[in-house]
């Protein structure tokens, strides 16, 4: 068997360890544009915070290749795929063929167009860290664009290293996507507390450069705040480019339950991927690390012959916001229709909302709270019902 | 076929190290397993001097090549070694689950050499191993050490193979107790584990076995189970156990009494399965590893003398050795003197034997009560048989004399007492009166352990069961020869058995499973072996397989100096004709013995003058390399 | 008429038929480690106690499965365990009063009897009758015979 | 693979096992270095980590602190690697996990690490009631229940060794 893995993070090594698991002669070949082992993203914030060191950001060793007998393809990006023979191009004129094939391409950052300039970065990448790094050290002023959750891990992490910054939201509150209103109105007050400068509905309308670089952002109503360096933390996209117009693609690449594609021999997993949620009413694209990690394994199970199933999106996160834990799982949004309801707690800095539907819940935020969430979560995996037992409210 | 036919690991007691080796694929294809490789691996392992009781002499356990699977009535375990008993070959073979425990544990051969310095016992957990100090269970009985060793490994699912105090005590016929009750008794494979300070080995397995073919297996399996619940035998046999069959053997005046002073019992029903189903003695069944009758019996006394006693068994063999041929007739004392066997460690039939044995030379005199330390050792005594047993077991008194076998013990007491001492080659025969069992009597005149019915259980020419006769008639062309007082065709019954026999016994079967009952042919048997291994292999070629098996055991023999006179039997069967049958064959006249001998060499292709295979025979049987050696020291045929 | 996997301890040989047939039914090969039922023997007392899942009205192991990957499919009733949620805690091991759930060695995964989803490998094998899948009014039946038979001496 | 099993029916709340794990791992005896909790409220009631076999907090994990040491049977924490992202938490089906401060640096993930040192749970060999219980493997535990039932059925007295 010939497998070939596009992607070396999270949802690739978990596929080849699963593939290595079942089959341990098959040719396994991982294709990467990165020229250095896998690391990892999420380990980004953390690196830029000085709690992980740079060598440790990286999830493997070149030694893990070689003792899993795996072919390495390092900073060679994949440019094209033809289905039908089963044959993958590389971008060095190179054609693979392979029995089956495992998209991981993962998400590239959402870029703004008012942001091709200097003094302009995402923070995808670990060349984007150490920048960012480097010019907090060196006491460079630093504007978040962004209020989601990498841009509040960012602003928590730069407070770590003594640099205050600025975190621009364009919505009326920050973490909008991942928890309620009352979180994000405590955890705002939060960051604000420790000297982060957070403007909610903020919208970036160019960037203002002078003979020295970037000298500030200019807001739409106006406004200018003046920076060095500007971070823009707008979300993710799936990389679907390479298999667009081969394979299904809506927001990612579609996938059933067991991480195939719409055309055999073809999978795919993590970042890239749109696959059915828990409660089989749609299909989502989930960045989190948790999913890449089983949905690889599930496809490298498959595609080995074995099989396993993936239970579905659950979309979750979780994160330290300087002292205080937040977690958020599930749906959030608690539409006015019928049945639809949600409970909260409120004790001092504790606060715990569920939302629930029917008799189940089905979303959580906790905020400073985070013992119940693996129970709650539990919970809603096994279908919500008995939350009452677990939530004295 | 890794898979399937476990490795072998190589134990040496003396070093305290262990190894593993696999098993080579060719020889699987020319030994089969269980039985065969143990043969060869003895072959391999000893010399024409190895002492049996010394440190240099190894004991081999082999799982049968099938044991483990489904394969019904497949999960015997075959124990070689040179015998503390006889000094000759010595196979023996126990049911029980321990043999599919090691093979669970990936390995199917257990090779056992050296000496520990002090008691020790084995734990193989999955292939790891572990000696363990047995000093505090050293004199436990079998029952105690079963229990001490699981409570000490923590874990009452595994299976352990003890010896009792008699092995310790390097009794002559101590045997090996698997799970408890199942036997590898005879020939004193106890006492070759005793010399080497070896009190047990507990097994752990979790692992699988899997077929080369599984759907082809699954399938091959189904039909001999099948054909094994259709056996017009099987329902006695799992009903009544081999005691079931008493009554019928004795009608044929083939059931020994008294010390072989009768061939058959007057109150034959007391000692039959059927007396102790009726009474309530037994209490349940019990199977060996994947059979489908369970022939194994328990049995318990909730009243009377011996209210209390518990045990396996009692089997055919027990009832006949320790009942019949001491005279006793009271099941009680049977099932008790078989529990006191059985936690002691011995096999019944030797000690059945020597008891009774004792008990004829008490009867002319030529021991007293004095020299029994006062028991009064009368036919049909069983608390006096009782007490022997553990005077054997424990080598006190007279007990020390008898726990050496029957002929050392004969030497000791001398007259005339050779002449009722039953046995050959040093082994006790077993419970068949060969006067009334022709083919038995050539089987167990050639078995290279000494008479008994386990080298080939020739049970097919009783002619009880309709699948027997069919089974004579494919022999030798007509069903009249399904009639034990025949001497004619007995070499081609025999030799077919025991093509059979060392098949079953290989792959871990039966006999009950292919030469008492027959569900079980050759022919099942390769395809079953196919199978198994992916390795395809024909009736003919299987049932080779077998002679090659058999011609091995007894190079073994001839290597170690065994001639034609040692196909002998006990001088009683040879010389005295039985009273209840008046008819003029009713004896192993050494002339017919004789003739039945000369068919069987030639139809072996073994050197009638001196019993020896001939080159051309083991050529012919791709054991050339085997050829040469005895070659080399002059005993080629 | 809802059918269950019967156990006659009394019957039983302990000749562990059942449990090569479980393990073959549902991985292939032989392994009474692998089998859904298993066998617990007392040898010097040549006791042998088939165990294996009784399909509890309220199921602990059920109840206890954090992840909701113990179930049972309702049309049988059959157990199902959902490989792909069971993260192998092991909850229901501890759960199960009998002592029948374990987790698979190789994969550690629950494993439970699921009945084989209608026709029983292990019955078909059990010559001793000790194993029978039947609507438990007939179980009821057979065990109030045998105590009633105890009763009377006759 | 270690098995710890938790029976909360018959915790009588004496916090033996908190004071002993408290001891086992260095403590200030104030309960804050237990592994294992009593809740006087909320769910679970008991929490202690099970060991899973294919453990959620080790594939949530972001540094790659968690993992299944496969020698000792035990799913353990590098706190070295650990960044403290609470994601392990978010996962942990049975609340095992706490955030602790460790060595001054700020919280870190801390949870049983099954005595390693002492070759099987202290809190275990000290719960007086049977509340928590652990075996080697879970083969060994459902095993030893097996046994323990099955030498009830039968009226034949097994000696074998319910407890064996």
């Amino acid at each position: 068997m010939n497998y070939v893995v596009v992607g070396s993070s999270a949802a690739g090594l978990s596929a080849i360890h699963a593939i290595r698991k079942l089959d341990p002669c098959g040719n396994i070949t991982v294709v990467d544009e990165e020229s250095r082992p896998a690391y990892s993203r999420v380990l980004l914030t953390h690196y830029i915070a000085g709690r992980v060191a740079e060598r440790d950001l990286f999830l493997v060793e070149e030694a893990f290749y070689r003792s899993y007998g795996v072919r390495t393809l390092l900073g060679v990006r994949a440019t094209g795929l033809d289905p039908g023979r089963r044959q993958l191009y590389l971008a060095d004129g190179r054609v693979l063929d392979y029995d089956s094939l495992l998209v991981a391409t993962g998400a590239r950052a959402v870029v703004p167009s008012w942001s091709r300039t200097g003094g302009v970065t995402g923070l995808r990448t670990r060349e984007d860290a150490v920048r960012i790094r480097n010019a907090a050290l060196a006491g460079r002023r630093v504007v978040i664009v962004g209020g989601g959750p990498v841009g509040v891990k960012l602003a928590c992490a730069l407070l770590e290293l003594g640099v205050t910054p600025t975190l621009l939201a364009s919505s009326p509150r920050i973490l909008s996507q991942v928890a309620d209103r009352e979180a994000s109105l405590m955890l705002e007050q939060h960051l604000l507390r420790h000297g982060v400068r957070v403007r909610c509905g903020a919208e970036v309308g160019e960037v203002a450069a002078g003979p020295r670089g970037t000298e500030g952002v200019v807001l739409s109503d106006g406004s200018t705040v003046p920076c060095q360096l500007l971070v823009v933390c707008k979300g993710v996209e799936p990389r679907t480019e390479l298999v667009a117009g081969h394979l299904a693609v809506r927001r990612g690449v579609l996938v059933d339950n067991g991480m195939r594609t719409s055309v055999p021999g073809v999978y795919a997993a993590g970042d890239v991927a749109e696959s059915p949620d828990i409660w089989g009413e749609g299909t989502r694209v989930s960045a989190i690390w948790p999913h890449a990690v089983k949905q690889g394994k599930v496809a490298g199970t498959n595609m080995a012959g074995g099989r396993d199933l993936f239970p579905g999106v659950l979309p979750r996160n979780a994160m330290d916001v300087l002292g205080m834990p937040f977690v958020s799982m599930g749906l959030l949004h608690v539409p006015a229709a019928a049945g639809w309801r949600s409970v909260s707690r409120r004790r001092g800095n504790s606060y715990l909302r569920l939302v629930i539907r029917g008799e189940s819940v089905v979303g959580a935020v906790l905020l400073g709270c985070p013992q119940l969430a693996g129970p709650i979560q539990a919970a809603i995996r096994k279908g919500g019902r008995g939350w009452e037992q677990l939530v004295p409210l | 076929m890794r898979e399937i036919a476990g490795d072998i690991l190589y134990v040496d007691l003396s070093e305290r190290r262990a190894w593993r080796e696999p098993v080579p694929h060719e020889d699987i294809l020319k030994f089969l397993g269980g039985r065969g490789l143990n043969a060869h691996l003895l072959w391999k392992l000893t010399g024409p001097d190895t002492d049996p009781l010394g440190p240099e002499s190894p004991l081999v356990f082999g799982t049968g090549l099938l044991s483990g699977t489904e394969a019904p009535c497949s999960g015997r375990t075959t124990v070689t070694c040179r015998s503390p008993a006889t000094g000759w070959y010595l196979k023996t073979s126990g049911g029980g689950h321990w043999g599919g425990e090691l093979k669970f544990a990936g390995i199917g051969y257990l090779v056992i050499k050296g000496k520990a310095d002090h008691p020790v016992y084995l734990w193989i957990d999955d292939g790891r191993v572990e000696f363990r100090d047995a000093r505090p269970i050293w004199g436990a009985d079998v029952r105690q050490t079963d229990l001490a060793i699981k409570k000490e490994v923590g874990d009452g699912d595994i299976q352990v193979a003890v010896i009792g105090p008699a092995g310790e005590r390097l009794v002559k016929f101590a045997g090996i107790m698997f799970s408890v009750y199942n036997t590898a008794a005879r020939g004193g494979a106890g006492a070759a584990m005793g010399a080497k300070n070896l009190k047990a080995v507990a097994v752990r397995g979790t692992g699988a076995l899997r077929a080369a073919q599984p759907a082809r297996f699954h399938q091959a399996a189904a039909v001999c189970r099948r054909a094994l619940l259709a056996d017009s035998g099987g329902e006695g046999l799992a009903r009544y156990g081999t005691s079931g069959s008493v009554e019928a053997v004795n009608e044929l005046r083939a059931w020994a009494a008294y010390n072989f002073q009768r061939s058959r019992l007057d109150d034959v029903y007391a000692v039959s399965g059927q007396c102790l189903a009726e009474r309530g003695y037994l209490k349940r069944r019990v199977a060996c590893l994947a059979c489908v009758f369970g022939c194994h019996r328990y049995t318990e006394l909730t009243r009377g003398e011996f209210a209390g006693c518990y045990t396996g068994g009692p089997e055919l063999e027990t009832v006949g050795a320790l009942g019949s041929g001491c005279g006793v007739s009271d099941p009680e004392a049977i099932i008790k003197a078989n529990e006191l066997c059985n936690v002691l460690g011995m096999d019944t039939i030797s000690c059945g034997s020597v008891i009774a044995w004792a008990m004829e030379c008490y009867e002319k005199g030529l021991i007293s009560a004095r020299d029994l330390d006062g028991l009064d050792l009368r036919w049909g005594d069983g608390r006096a048989v009782i007490e022997m047993v553990r005077r054997i077991a424990y080598r006190q008194g007279f007990g020390d004399v008898l726990a050496e076998g029957v002929r050392a013990a004969a030497r000791h007491v001398g007259g005339d007492s050779y002449r009722w001492a039953m046995e050959a080659k040093g082994l006790e025969q077993s419970r068949v009166d060969t006067r009334s069992a022709k083919a038995y009597a050539l089987a167990f005149a050639v078995n290279p352990r000494g008479p008994d019915h386990l080298h080939t259980e020739t049970f097919a020419e009783f002619g009880l069961s309709p699948e027997g006769r069919a089974l004579i008639a494919r022999i030798t062309g007509d069903e009249k020869y399904a009639n034990p007082y025949l001497a004619e065709k007995r070499a081609e019954i025999v030799r077919w058995h025991e093509d059979c026999y060392a098949v079953t016994d290989a792959l871990g079967f039966c006999a009950f499973s292919s030469t008492a009952l027959y569900g079980v042919t050759p022919a099942r048997m390769a395809e079953l072996f196919s199978a198994a291994t992916g390795h395809e292999i024909s009736e003919e070629e299987i049932m080779r397989a077998g002679r090659r098996i058999v011609t091995l055991e007894k190079c073994f023999n001839v290597r170690a100096g065994a001639v034609r006179a040692d196909d002998s039997l006990p001088w009683r069967l040879m010389h005295e004709r039985t009273p209840d049958r008046p008819d003029a064959d009713a004896i192993n006249a050494p002339e017919e013995l004789s003739r039945m001998l000369d068919e069987y060499y030639s139809l072996h292709g073994w050197d009638p003058e001196t019993s020896w295979p001939t080159s051309q025979t083991l050529e012919s049987l791709d054991l050339g390399d085997v050829g040469r050696q005895l070659a080399a020291v002059g005993k080629l045929g | 008429m809802e059918k269950f996997l019967v156990v006659y301890p009394d019957l039983c040989t302990g000749c562990r038929q059942c449990e090569l047939a479980c393990s073959y039914h549902h991985e292939g090969v032989y392994s009474p480690s692998l089998s859904r039922i298993r066998l617990v023997k007392f040898e010097d007392r040549c006791l042998n106690v088939p165990v294996v899942c009784s399909y509890c009205e309220k199921p602990p192991c059920e109840a206890l499965c954090p992840t909701g990957a113990m179930s049972t499919v309702p049309e049988g009733p059959y157990a199902l365990v959902r490989e792909d949620r069971c993260i192998g805690c092991k909850e229901c091991v501890h759960a199960c009063p009998l002592g029948a759930v374990q987790l698979h060695p190789g994969s550690g995964v629950a494993m439970r009897c699921d009945l084989c989803r209608g026709d029983p490998a292990c019955v078909k094998v059990c010559a001793a009758g000790a194993i029978r899948y039947e609507p438990l009014d007939a179980a009821v039946r057979e065990k109030r015979r045998a105590r009633a038979t105890s009763l009377n001496p006759l | 693979m270690l098995s710890i099993g938790v029976d909360p029916a018959r915790c009588t709340r004496c916090r033996r096992c908190e004071a002993v794990c408290e001891m086992t791992h260095g403590g200030d005896g104030q309960g804050g270095r237990s592994r294992v909790r009593i809740r006087d409220s909320g769910w679970p009631p008991i929490s202690i980590c099970r060991h899973c076999e294919s453990a959620p907090c080790a594939d949530a994990c972001v540094s790659g602190a968690i993992r299944l040491d496969p020698v000792a049977g035990v799913v353990e924490i590098d706190v070295a690697r650990c960044v403290g992202c609470w994601s392990c938490v978010m996962e942990c089906p049975f609340a095992a996990i706490a955030m602790v401060d460790v060595a001054g640096q700020g919280a870190r993930a801390y949870k049983c690490d099954g005595c390693r040192e002492w070759g099987f749970p202290r809190c275990v060999a000290y719960c007086p009631t049977g509340a928590l219980r652990a075996g080697a493997g879970a083969g060994e535990m459902s095993g030893r229940v097996r046994r323990q039932r099955a030498a009830r059925v039968l009226p034949g007295r097994p000696t074998g060794g319910a407890r064996a």
